[in-house]
């Protein structure tokens, strides 16, 4: 007992170092490859390539002024930063990161709590992300925020449904809603490794997936909860200091954690190729992520912001339809396979 | 159904190419100069901060008319006169707010004692605002000059005046 | 250029007129007006450097040029007299390169020198050449240069006044300057010298340009020849702003425009506002200069209060709550009789009237009054001279009247806007003007016949006047007997030998008197001040009477300051005429039934320690009422003085409170002037330092007795309104008043009789802070008449001990050029030199005694 | 009593004091937070139950999904705190005031009565059968024994939707009316004013 409880421990402290290192230096990528993609250069300055740039941004974060205006409703203006950047760190509690291991003589599982409806625990914590945004909207008691906040809860109606049917393709495939279990199904021997990948047998759903998921971390092209070009920063315009940071963190955390799942339910979780499996499997999960991760960023170097109501009709006049449809056909796709 | 077809085909015919927009200029040369390290090469005509001219006595060539002030689109430029022990006009105040000065040259231009000229130096920077009001003593320092920038004006006054021509 | 032009020199009695065409516009204008004024009547814009609305035409600057048809060449329009059926261009190719040509040779000597020049931006030859000259110059040779100080390298300041600065090669000869100073101001401190090309406009040699008008030859100058030591490279004009506001040193409340500068909450002069019903456009060098008391360096910035003898700064808080306690205790012990007020009147409407009202309704007594430097005010003014102050008087009706009498009163000092107005009328309308004076003074110059009388013998010599028009049967009066027995004379001749005139000259002024078809008659200060100034007002109802002066004409004894008028229309007296009381019971709904008293008892009172408090509102009595021992007596006995005054002064120095003021540029504020005419002066700047407007602070005190005063401004506002409409329903006396005159005994010892007034650069006891007027005089001195000085065998400058019973000064002398009898002069502006310690308030004549101090 | 018994009656407390909470509370936006507290707390409570399934449904549907559409809504009309949501004050309201109290005390006075008294060994105490609220056995239920009711639900559902967007598609007619007015009005103004 109390050496699980160690190793729970030991895992829950190492995630949640990782990944706030993670989306300190996912910033650092954002900007260097989004001043590469522009012809620009980028942080240069701080640390060689600028590699320390993400340290000076905190400290300077630390060291602001933490302003709270006289407008505000304080309970839930405190609340807001909060209830955003708590669910995104929940999020990894059901992501498998590698098959079991031991290290100094302790037995790790690959992951921190295996529940058996681990994508469900994603979904329902990641739903709860929201409330961090349209609650520091709404107390901020400026318009500009509650507009950003009131944009990111219709917003998350919007695409929360379609969100949620796209995986289902998946989930009827698999049969099973843990998160290890669907790793386990796509792992393969051969010298062609990603054969079972579920994003060849359910690729419309990997699309729909990845663009709901886009809409629910707000980037762009679906930042319209903080469009800095009409609402300044949108719900967290009121906010600074360390305050604004676990905005900040918190949405690279989202980020992190949907790049995670995508890995998790398309790309065959941590597996790697067979004839490379001197390679700890954790590596090949990390280049997976990373992958996602540029691609956050590339999206966001190409495309424009959605106007509101071009986000709107997309939403619900194609993702939703398609994501309905997808789920339909591969629901009868696997029965009549058996 | 419309949609969904416009969806479709910008995801699988349109987004592609955009995308390789992209990644092919990730890998161009920046345009921007990594700047404090690297400088770049200012044109000849280039304006930066501002400086005042002396006559070769010493006296200061401004009088403080006002013209650059009323000419410029910013009102970057302050200035107070007074008479100096030779009954003159001269500058008690002059002041130019840089962080207003867009830097557009027409107080060179307006100015008929050829007083004032802008030159090439641009970096300045400070964590102080104030710093950025230049006093007339900052801008009465010695600076590069320009090639006879004077010569046509000296030549009118002498002729006005009756001044026999001197070398100088 | 903008102002209709109406030239006062054409205004011609034949009313025949002419009809011509300007552009295409027919015009018709009385004959004898320029073709320029034809043309600006109908708002055709001619170009002009030398001519000037109030002056006459000389046609020197040939900018005017205009085409008239049948005429061979470009006519000078100011110089041609418009006739029937002309045709006039005014806009043709031929005029504008008349006036190309014209400028082109302005310009030849001009030096371009706009960096420097003061003038620039409100220059009106820079407008000109920007609108009709060429744009480069041709000449290339060398210009024209007077050099003044051998120095090449510098330009060419003269400076030919204590405040005008001349510089001869900007000039372009318009001549306006000499003009005006001759024709306007009746001065020849300035004029042209030499021809041709070397013709330069100079101070005359010897003198300075040091006229009390002055400042109007800057103002005035269409380049920058002439520029002033106020303005000289103080800002540029573009920068300022204008603010209409009125002047508060004269009584006729010249229209002036202040230029100040937004940002840095300043003013930096002052100019006219031209207004043909009260300054023409001209303006004293006192209202000119007298604004720099505003940003002087000795106005209080904080309220001061007493502590164990040393003033020291406080906050408003505290000076006030420092009111309320003491000012509470002497009301709850010795009751509201025990406090009074005294307010300067030349304050605006709004402080006189809350004035008025803390004392009479919060304070509940009658003692308030403005007349602080008046001798022996009676216990209550009759109404002979209350109705001479406030009968309608109109000072543009001066210009066409045709005789005008000027009766104890050096106008040029207390008056000058109507000296020029005089002036004016004997210039341009060839009116006659009569001076009767107790000492020759100044402004006499304007007069066909200066009567000098015996000092002290006001009534005398209007009494001879009266009794001549009997005597000459020039009128005719039910009952000549009584007014003989009225005036204590039965001859002409004896009243002439009692003041010293000859008879003759006396018939003269009363044939022009019976003559006139319009008379103005003004009355001043000399006499008004004076201790019988009740007897004399009497004297001038009869003379009204005899004359019938008010029927064909106007007369009256003008106000010294600037609100006299609102003063007593507002009732700020202790006995305001009935009417006036009943209007102001009726608005306040109460009345103190205490006894009125006016300055003098109030002191008296005060010497008597029946008046423990008292509240000095802008005034200064110790250094204007006319006897300073007794004023500083009855103050320094005080428990409690409240001084509100822009400096320090010997009064504020006895004060236990001291609250700044605002001048008049930091508040908005209503004045009437000598008229009744009710004018604005906008708020310029912000209150400097922590003063307050007037009536601001009284309204303070009043709250923190315990009283809201008004309930809005906008109730003020009404009540003042209603006071100024209020006609104070006095009439002439329905016969002839008794003057009984006697002569006043003297001390043998003192011989001299003196005057004290103002000078003709300063005004009251504030101007000696405004520094361009101690450019003109900076301290006090003694006007001297040449053969008293030749008795006495003192020369101009030495210093001489004047004395009275009372007191002693030493001043340095100054011939005067116009004092012909025993009489001298002293100005009581400066404190350095407080010369009312010489006064006694019980003499009707000071005498003194002067002595030549050996050094 | 072991722990899980512990935090199944902490959440069970936490549930009752939300609900409170919320009914209590004068400003909306409160309310709504308190109602999320409450359902968070009775999804713990079903995952102590074993019931994961349920619970995780419980959070995304309500907590995630309606209770955002509610604060969207509430933020839309922009109620704030103290704010008076216009009380009814009619007679006949009051009464039905009273009486619907008086039906819903009475209610749960008999929930109460018919669940405690009878103090059975099936109360609530006792634990379920394994799967019990899982993915399995819910779908077997739902698309057997209840797949009537379910489909009723869902019909129930769509007319709701249907009825939301007739209503919708009415008032946005008017107001497109009352716009063309306004429109055509300040056409006529700005002509005025030309003219």
């Amino acid at each position: 007992m109390f050496e699980v409880i160690l190793t729970s421990s030991i895992q829950v402290v190492v995630v949640i170092v990782v990944v706030l290192t993670g989306c300190a230096w996912a910033t650092w990528l954002e900007r260097k490859v989004l001043g590469h993609m522009q012809q620009r250069i980028g942080p240069s300055y701080t640390g060689p390539y600028g590699l320390l740039q993400p340290v000076a941004d905190g400290l300077k974060l630390i060291f602001k002024e933490d302003i709270v205006p006289d407008s505000v409703e304080r309970l839930t203006y405190t609340l807001g930063p909060m209830l955003s950047f708590v669910p995104a760190l929940l999020t990894f509690a059901v992501i498998p990161y590698s098959r079991d291991f031991s290290l100094f003589g302790l037995e790790f599982k690959g992951v921190i709590s295996d529940l058996n409806i681990g994508i469900l625990w994603i979904f329902a914590v990641t739903s709860l992300g929201v409330y961090g945004l349209v609650l520091a909207g709404w107390s901020s008691g400026s318009k500009y925020s509650l507009l950003g906040g009131i944009r990111s809860s219709a917003q998350m109606i919007s695409y929360e449904v379609s969100y949620g049917l796209s995986i289902v393709g998946v989930i009827v495939i698999a049969g099973t809603l843990s998160m290890t279990e669907l790793v386990a199904k796509q792992a393969s021997d051969s010298i062609w490794f990603f054969e079972n990948w579920y994003l060849w047998r359910n690729p419309i759903g990997f699309l729909l997936y990845l663009t709901c998921a886009i809409a629910e971390t707000n980037r762009t092209p679906f930042d319209l909860p903080e469009a800095e070009s009409e609402l300044v920063a949108g719900y967290h315009t009121e906010y600074s200091s360390m305050r604004f940071a676990l905005f900040f963190i918190g949405e690279y955390a989202n980020m992190l954690a949907v790049a995670c799942v995508a890995t998790t339910l398309f790309f065959g979780g941590w597996n790697g190729p067979a004839f490379l499996s001197f390679v700890p499997p954790v590596i090949w999960f990390l280049i997976k992520v990373f992958v996602f991760m540029f691609c956050y960023v590339w999206l966001r170097a190409t495309f424009p912001r959605f106007r509101y109501d071009q986000l709107m009709r997309f939403g619900w006049l194609v993702l939703l339809p398609l994501a309905i449809l997808n789920a339909m056909v591969t629901g009868l796709v696997v029965l009549w396979l058996g | 159904m419309k949609d969904l077809l416009r969806a479709l085909t910008n995801v699988f015919w349109r987004m592609p190419p955009a995308f390789w927009v992209t990644m092919k200029h990730m890998f161009k040369k920046p345009v921007t100069l990594d700047y404090p390290r690297k400088k770049a090469a200012m044109a000849p005509r280039y304006r930066g901060r501002h400086y005042l001219e002396r006559y070769d006595d010493g006296t200061e060539r401004c009088v403080c008319c006002g013209l650059c002030a009323a000419a410029c689109p910013a009102d970057a430029i302050y200035m107070e006169p007074e008479e100096n022990e030779k009954g003159e006009r001269q500058a008690r105040v002059y002041e130019i707010n840089l962080l207003r000065c867009i830097f557009c040259g027409f107080c060179e231009e307006a100015c008929p004692e050829e007083a004032i000229f802008l030159g090439r130096e641009y970096e300045f920077s400070d964590n102080n605002r104030n710093s950025f009001i230049y006093s007339k003593e900052q801008m009465l320092v010695p600076h590069p000059r320009k090639p006879n920038p004077f010569k046509r004006i000296i030549r009118r006054v002498r002729r006005t005046y009756g001044v026999p021509e001197q070398n100088s | 250029m903008a102002e209709v032009a109406k030239k006062e020199g054409s205004t011609s009695r034949d009313t025949k007129t002419v009809t011509l065409t300007i552009d295409g516009r027919s015009v018709t204008v009385p004959k004898g007006t320029t073709v320029l004024e034809a043309a600006l009547s109908v708002g055709v814009q001619i170009p002009t450097f030398c001519w000037h609305p109030k002056l006459k035409s000389i046609g020197a600057c040939r900018m005017c040029y205009v085409e008239i048809e049948k005429m061979p060449k470009l006519q000078v329009s100011c110089a041609t007299e418009a006739a029937d059926g002309m045709i006039v261009h005014t806009d043709s190719d031929l005029v504008k390169r008349g006036r190309r040509a014209v400028l082109e040779f302005i310009l030849l000597n001009h030096p371009l020198d706009c960096p420097t020049c003061d003038k620039g931006g409100d220059c009106d030859l820079q407008n000109l050449t920007f609108a009709h000259g060429y744009d480069d110059s041709r000449f290339d040779f060398q210009k024209r240069r007077f050099i003044e100080d051998g120095v090449e390298s510098t330009f060419d300041d003269l400076r030919i006044g204590p405040e005008i600065i001349l510089n001869r090669n900007r000039c372009i000869h318009c001549y306006k300057c000499v003009r005006a100073n001759k024709e306007a101001f009746g001065e020849y401190d300035l004029g042209a010298f030499e021809r041709g090309n070397v013709t330069e406009i100079n101070a005359a040699p010897g003198q300075q340009v040091d006229n009390p008008f002055s400042g109007n030859l800057v103002e005035i100058c269409p380049v920058g020849a002439l520029t002033n030591t106020d303005w000289r490279y103080k800002i540029r004009v573009w920068l300022t702003q204008t603010v209409a506001s009125v002047c508060p040193y004269t009584s006729s409340g010249s229209n002036i425009l202040f230029f100040k500068e937004k940002h840095q909450n300043r003013v930096y002069r002052v100019t006219g506002r031209r207004n043909d019903d009260i300054d023409d456009g001209w303006l004293p060098d006192i209202t000119r200069y007298g604004y720099q008391i505003i940003h002087s360096e000795d106005r209080l910035r904080t309220p001061l209060i007493k502590k164990e003898g040393n003033q020291e700064t406080a906050t408003w808080d505290e000076a006030l709550a420092v009111i309320e306690k003491r000012l509470g205790e002497i009301k709850d012990k010795k009751g509201c009789v025990c406090i009074g007020g005294l307010i300067d009147p030349s304050l605006d409407n709004a402080t006189l009237h809350s004035f008025s009202k803390l004392i009479r309704r919060t304070l509940g007594s009658n003692n308030v009054d403005f007349r602080i430097d008046y001798r022996m005010l009676p216990k209550t003014s009759s109404d002979n001279y209350s109705i001479l102050t406030s009968r309608p008087f109109r000072i543009a009706d001066i210009d066409n009247s045709d005789v005008i009498i000027t009766f104890g009163s050096d106008l040029l000092k207390e008056h000058p806007n109507e000296y020029l107005r005089i002036r004016k009328a004997c210039n341009f309308h060839d009116s006659r003007v009569f001076s009767l004076n107790p000492y020759a003074v100044k402004s006499a110059d304007v007069a066909e016949l200066e009567l000098v009388y015996g000092i002290g013998a006001d009534e005398a010599i209007i009494a001879a006047l009266c009794l001549a028009g009997v005597e000459e049967k020039l009128v005719s009066i039910p009952n000549p007997d009584q007014l003989k027995e009225a005036t204590g004379f039965a001859l002409m001749t004896e009243a002439a030998a009692v003041c010293g005139v000859e008879p003759d000259q006396i018939k003269i002024v009363a044939r022009a008197l019976a003559k006139a078809r319009k008379v103005t008659l003004i009355a001043g200060e000399l006499v008004t001040r004076s201790r019988d100034r009740e007897n004399i007002a009497s004297a001038l109802c009869n003379l009204n009477r005899v004359f019938g002066i008010e029927e064909k004409g106007q007369i009256a004894v003008l106000s010294r300051y600037a609100n006299s008028m609102g003063a007593r229309k507002l009732g700020v007296l202790p006995d305001p005429p009935a009417v006036v009381k009943s209007e102001l019971t009726k608005l306040w709904g109460g009345w103190p039934d205490t006894e009125p008293r006016n300055t003098d008892s109030m002191l008296v009172n005060m010497k008597k320690e029946e008046i423990n408090g008292l509240i000095v509102m802008g005034a200064d009595p110790i250094m204007l009422y006319p006897d300073r021992e007794f004023a500083c007596e009855g103050l320094e006995k005080l428990d409690f003085l409240i001084v509100c005054d822009l400096f320090e002064s010997e009064t504020t120095a006895l004060a236990d409170v001291v609250l700044p003021i605002c001048s008049w540029a930091e508040y908005p504020g209503e004045y009437v002037n000598l008229e009744g005419r009710v004018q604005q002066a906008n708020q310029a700047i912000k209150p400097l330092y922590e003063s307050r407007p007037g009536y601001e602070i009284v309204e303070l005190i009043a709250d923190r007795l315990g009283q809201k005063l008004f309930e809005s401004d906008e109730v003020r506002r009404i009540e003042i309104e209603k006071l100024l409409e209020v006609d104070n329903g006095l009439s002439w006396p329905d016969s002839f008043v008794n003057t009984g005159w006697t002569n006043e005994e003297h001390d043998d010892e003192f011989t001299v009789p003196l005057a004290v007034g103002d000078d003709p650069h300063h005004c009251g006891h504030r101007t000696e802070k405004a520094s361009s007027l101690v450019n003109f005089c900076g301290e006090a001195y003694i006007e001297i008449s040449p053969g008293l000085a030749a008795n006495y065998q003192i020369e101009e400058g030495d210093s001489v001990r004047v004395e009275s019973p009372v007191g002693k000064i030493i001043v340095p002398v100054r011939i005067s050029d116009f004092l012909d009898n025993d009489v001298v002069f002293i100005p009581r502006n400066f404190s350095s030199t407080p010369v009312t310690s010489l006064l006694m308030r019980k003499c009707r004549v000071d005498r003194v005694k002067i002595s030549k101090v050996v050094s | 009593m072991s722990i899980d018994t512990v935090i199944f009656f902490i959440s069970a407390v936490v549930a009752v004091f939300g609900a409170t909470m919320m009914i209590t509370q004068r400003n909306p936006v409160a309310s709504v937070l308190y109602f999320i507290v409450s359902l968070l707390a009775q999804a713990v409570c079903y995952v102590q139950l074993g019931a994961l399934f349920v619970g995780a449904m419980l959070v995304i549907v309500y907590a995630g999904a309606i209770m955002v559409l509610f604060l969207f809504v509430i933020m839309l009309l922009n109620l704030r705190g103290t704010e008076d949501l216009g009380a009814s004050t009619g007679r006949v309201s009051r009464f039905t005031k009273y009486l619907v109290s008086i039906l819903l005390i009475a209610e749960l006075v008999f929930v109460i009565k018919s669940v405690f008294i009878p103090a059975t060994t099936t109360g609530i105490m006792s634990m379920p059968a394994d799967e019990f609220g899982n993915v399995a056995p819910v779908s077997k239920l739902l698309f057997t024994r209840y797949l009537y009711p379910f489909e009723l639900t869902g019909v129930l559902l769509l007319v709701a939707i249907v009825g939301a967007v007739v209503l919708a598609k009415i008032d946005r007619g008017d107001k497109k009316r009352v716009t063309d007015e306004l429109e055509e009005s300040a056409g006529q103004a700005t002509d005025g004013t030309a003219g």
